[in-house]
């Protein structure tokens, strides 16, 4: 198989591919070839040995990739099966930026109304969860196009809570 | 002098689970309360009796004094073991208590009215003769009287809830056009988080450690203290990392600030576990912040570097027992420090992840221990305080307390919910730490450092991995057979938010 | 004085991890070896290298000196680490090592080699003015020699392995008529063990303690006690519960083996950690056993009281380091206590009980340690001894560390293999266990005590869940559509031997 | 579902019902009802909560039935369904006793021959299992019927050792 693999906002071609032997792989990135011995040690749990190097790797599933756990650190890889077509380009570079929940809360205040111009760090809106006060903030400048919310309103993660333009 | 055979502890998760461990040990039935987005709950599971308490909002479970009183009443409670948070430092629900002939694990109810209004502890340590951090000595109602004590006392200001505590209620002003808005953001938080809404302002000190004397006191006229506790690692006011001892402090501050710590305690009159929080400036002067009447968060520090349990102890004094030791009994051995490991993404500004937790695999073998309220396959609820476990490494001095803290994190592995260990990764790295030299600006200074990008080894093996497993995961998805839409639906577990859609 | 980089270990299993983790708070790569059945085995996970050594018995992989060594040349490792078992005290293994130019974490191998030839060892402590048991002081190795010898000292006797250890090869004798058979057996077991099937003699003492002395000697001239262990609880003359400080030594005669140790540690010429076996009389005289040449397995109780990290100081010894400390400087605090968890089924003689582990959830909390080699979903192989864990609770004395450990024990669940916990469960609240009353006689004498029946809330308790499991599973069966045969077919899982077939 | 479960050599009827609530289940134990809160909290384990009375139950599934682990103590509780008959009867009580290999393992030695009379107690295989020498030994007295296997030879777990009447 063959996979656009992207991880911390770069994209490689991982081409993966069975070897002889239990569990051995061969995966080029980029065309540079590594193989690797891969034992899973449960459902979420593999023991890669790869030129000797012996890493323990904890997995979860996510939509459209993996979430791997390198003792300690967190790295989010988005696979795209190249075969599929190319990635697609990464949304908030140039167009209109969402601002979503991150997570399940009530909010206690909306500061912003359509049409409004905000700078970069601004608060939008307050969300109360967990006991706390976070203000969410503006990932950069802009004009309010849409803030489709209202106070003492409930909203799930990744609810749209004001769109920039 | 009584003994108590059942306990029941007001409160949930990790804090829950250590005071049934600590009653098991004792032979005592601890019974636990439950709501019912905690039905499940590690706390449930291993407490002796489970009695439910309402709806998972916690003013309609853990907060509702009457529901657990009834429950303290009907079960044959003897004592009422109050955690931290929720009723902890509540005067009423203490009083309740004591009414109802159940000892509530703690001072008595007007020590805790009294030390609980922060402006009231603040005049107490003025006649005792503790200083204080410049500020106002009575709480404030009205904006525009804030406004010009603001001005009386200067920027850089604390804004902070009179009934206020754990960061909740807790604005840092440096700009008077910031004033207002903060002050009202201060005082909506308060009245939700304490239902008290008054505030007080505190002059805000440069680059000052956070400090904390934990003290103990028995029904016999016995009070000590137990050392001091390092808390300047701090995110929205709330502590992330403590340790002790304190790299800063030297033997001659510790006595100093023990003998404060004592003498407040005793003008207080006060009973059982507590903890003085001070602020230390760079020339080592300590200001009292204000007293905790409760069990800190940060307590198993304390406990590994003394050999003490301060929750046997703090139930032993309950239950009339003089302390079994005098101050000069009292050692430090080694350095302990605590990581608090939060559901919050530090990516995103620390922001609660609450959710189910997928992988639970916490690290073990000498010199660790771990503190937990969760387990793998169990739910972190959106209602509570998102801190899942505590994380304690000791050794033998602060270097090998820290080596061992950076492999207990890499042994720690949390899927499911986003948490703070990665990020403890770096600050554990990081060259200021590892000199000791911290006050409680450390993260927002060093923020970007600590967001350090992963090794180009680490993405390669994050790639092969995603990549294998991706092979092995659609091969057996054909070995069972046709599977509606493709090979990558079997992949959807939750939102993949740092990429948006790539497909 | 050098600084490893790389460390081997030459091992497997528990003691492997916890090498491992040593390694990363040194900041020293670890590199694992492993047979064929031990590629997904958790000391491979926690190394940062790992190389194949060959077939799953131990005679073609951790046994093969050769493999061994090659891996440690190929791989550049400075040192190697034998563990305990295996190689640990193979003298042939620690010189290949030094001809190789590469560090044995160790003594030195003509050390080894006086001291693992036990009646070598005995006559070296009866020059060192240090008592040993009556027995005979060369290796026997004809059985008329060994009839005639022990009608000398006199039964019942000890018949033990020259090469012995780990209580192989080892047999009690209270009758003539089976002094025979007995001594094929332990012959057998011996060669089968250690390749060398010599055996010698010892007088059995009448209900004697097992009390060991931790010694740990520099290349700088200096060497220390680290006080006792407390090792009398056995079950197949193998320890099961270890504990420091022992109940019975008084603090002269702590002292007192102390200095024998010492004695004998000096006369040796010994380097880095070991341990001095002695049994210890009802009159409270002590008699040289053995000594062993590496770390043992129950060095964490000694880690507990004294807040040393052994394996750490083994390696800084080894790297040329002299000791951090003077014997005046090492304190014990409060009491610590281990309870071997192994793969083993008390209620069929300790046989052991290798398999897939289903669940695996280890205690957790204050003043508690699990070194364990295992994780949920792992096998346990039938090829390799069957310790899964070590779990040491620590308290403040004996009693709060005996609570500690009931509650860590019941807190423990392994489910898929059978383990020794049950057991402990019970051991720990015996009454002769709690008063100290303890000698290597304990489990046998007090066998049916320690297989308490369970009491009817846990029976009711056990249908319950067992009845509401059943009709869960049959439902859940049911919605995912008609299943082969009947619903029960579910439940296979492994062999149902205690009822026979019930259907 | 009625079941007869046996627990320690206790066979009890178990009738078990789902009650009214998430969770609810009457169970009755020989006709006692217990009144039971029952949740999972993963695949192995559950929280029981009976009369006020919490437990943490760990089960794993058995040919014919579950080991429950309880705070520390370990049950197998058998059981069958009742519609089906009767339990059946306890094999060991008067009938032919089947010595069967509780481990696998290597036989280094074989102690008896058919026809043999041995005591209770008495060794009747030596085997090899995880480095140790374990002596099996005769669960009563009797004669020896069979013993099916050689020194040397390789045993799985429940391998038949020895028969004796």
């Amino acid at each position: 198989m063959i996979y656009d693999a992207t991880v911390d906002g770069h994209t490689v071609r991982a081409e993966v591919r069975a070897g002889s032997g239990e569990g051995r792989y061969t995966v080029r990135i980029d065309g540079r070839p590594l193989e690797v011995d891969v034992r899973a040690a449960g459902p979420h749990t593999m023991s890669v040995i790869a030129c000797g190097h012996a890493h323990e790797i904890f997995l979860e599933a996510l939509e459209g990739g993996y979430r791997v756990l390198l003792r300690g650190r967190v790295l989010d890889v988005g696979l795209v099966e190249a075969a599929r077509g190319a990635v697609a380009a990464r949304g908030t570079a140039g167009g209109p930026a969402r601002v979503q929940a991150p997570m399940p809360g009530k909010l206690v205040r909306v500061l912003v109304r359509a049409g409004q111009d905000v700078g970069a760090g601004q608060g939008l809106v307050v969300m109360e969860a967990m006991k706390m006060e976070n203000e969410i903030r503006a990932p950069r400048a802009g004009r309010v196009k849409e803030a489709p919310v209202q106070e003492g309103q409930a909203v799930e993660t990744g609810a749209l809570l004001v769109l920039l333009e | 002098m009584s003994s108590f055979r059942r306990i029941l502890i007001a409160n949930r998760g990790e804090i829950a689970v250590r005071i049934a461990r600590a009653c098991r040990e004792l032979d005592i039935a601890s019974l636990a309360v439950y709501s019912e987005a905690d039905r499940a709950a590690l706390h449930v599971r291993m407490a002796d009796e489970a009695f439910a308490i309402g709806p998972a909002p916690s003013r309609e479970s853990y907060l509702r004094i009457d529901r657990i009183l009834e429950v303290a009443r009907r079960s044959g409670a003897d004592a009422v073991h109050p955690g931290y948070g929720f009723l902890a430092e509540n005067a009423a629900f203490a009083r309740a208590c004591e009414e109802a002939g159940i000892a509530f694990i703690g001072p008595r109810s007007e020590t805790i009215a009294l030390l609980g209004e922060k402006t009231s502890a603040r005049r107490l340590a003025v006649e005792a003769g503790v200083p204080v951090v410049p500020g106002t000595l009575a709480p404030l109602d009205d904006l525009d009287l804030l406004r010009g004590e603001a001005e009386r006392i200067g920027l850089p200001i604390m804004i902070k809830a009179a009934a206020g505590g754990g960061g909740k209620g807790l604005r840092l002003v440096r700009d008077a056009s910031f004033l207002a808005a903060a002050a009202a953001r201060a005082r909506s938080e308060a009245l939700s988080a304490f239902g008290d809404g008054r505030l007080y302002l505190e002059k805000a000190l440069e680059r000052p450690r956070h400090i904390e004397i934990q003290v103990l006191a028995d029904h016999h006229g016995h009070t000590v203290h137990v050392f001091e506790r390092e808390c300047s690692i701090q995110r929205r006011h709330q502590k992330v990392i403590e340790e002790s001892p304190s790299p800063f402090v030297t033997p001659e501050l510790r006595e100093h600030m023990g003998a404060l710590a004592v003498a407040l305690a005793v003008r207080a009159g006060y009973r059982n576990a507590g903890t003085l929080e001070f602020l230390v400036d760079a020339a080592g002067h300590p200001y009292f912040l204000e007293m905790n009447t409760r069990l800190q968060v940060e307590h198993p520090v304390t406990e590994m570097v003394t050999g003490l349990d301060l929750v046997k102890l703090q139930i032993r004094v309950a239950q009339g027992e003089p302390l079994p030791f005098a101050q000069a009994d009292l050692r430090q051995r080694g350095h302990a420090i605590e990581c608090r490991v939060y559901a919050e993404d530090p990516g995103q500004g620390f922001l609660p992840s609450p959710g189910r937790i997928v992988v639970l695999r916490a690290p073990a073998g000498p010199g660790l221990r771990d503190d937990s309220g969760v387990y793998e396959g169990g739910e972190v609820p959106i209602h509570y305080d998102p801190l899942i476990s505590k994380l304690v490494a000791w050794g033998t001095d602060r270097a090998e307390a820290i080596a061992r803290m950076r492999r207990a994190v890499s042994e720690y592995a949390v899927l499911g919910i986003t948490t703070t260990l990665p990020f403890f990764e770096r600050v554990l790295r990081h060259p200021a730490f590892l000199a000791g030299d911290i006050d409680t600006g450390f993260i927002e200074r060093h923020l970007d450092q600590l967001r350090a990008a992963p090794s180009d080894e680490d993405r390669d093996i994050a790639v092969v991995a995603a990549a294998v497993r991706a092979l092995r995961d659609r091969q057996s998805a054909r070995a069972q057979g046709p599977v509606p839409g493709d090979a990558t639906s079997a992949w959807r577990a939750r939102g993949w938010r740092d990429l948006g859609p790539v497909r």
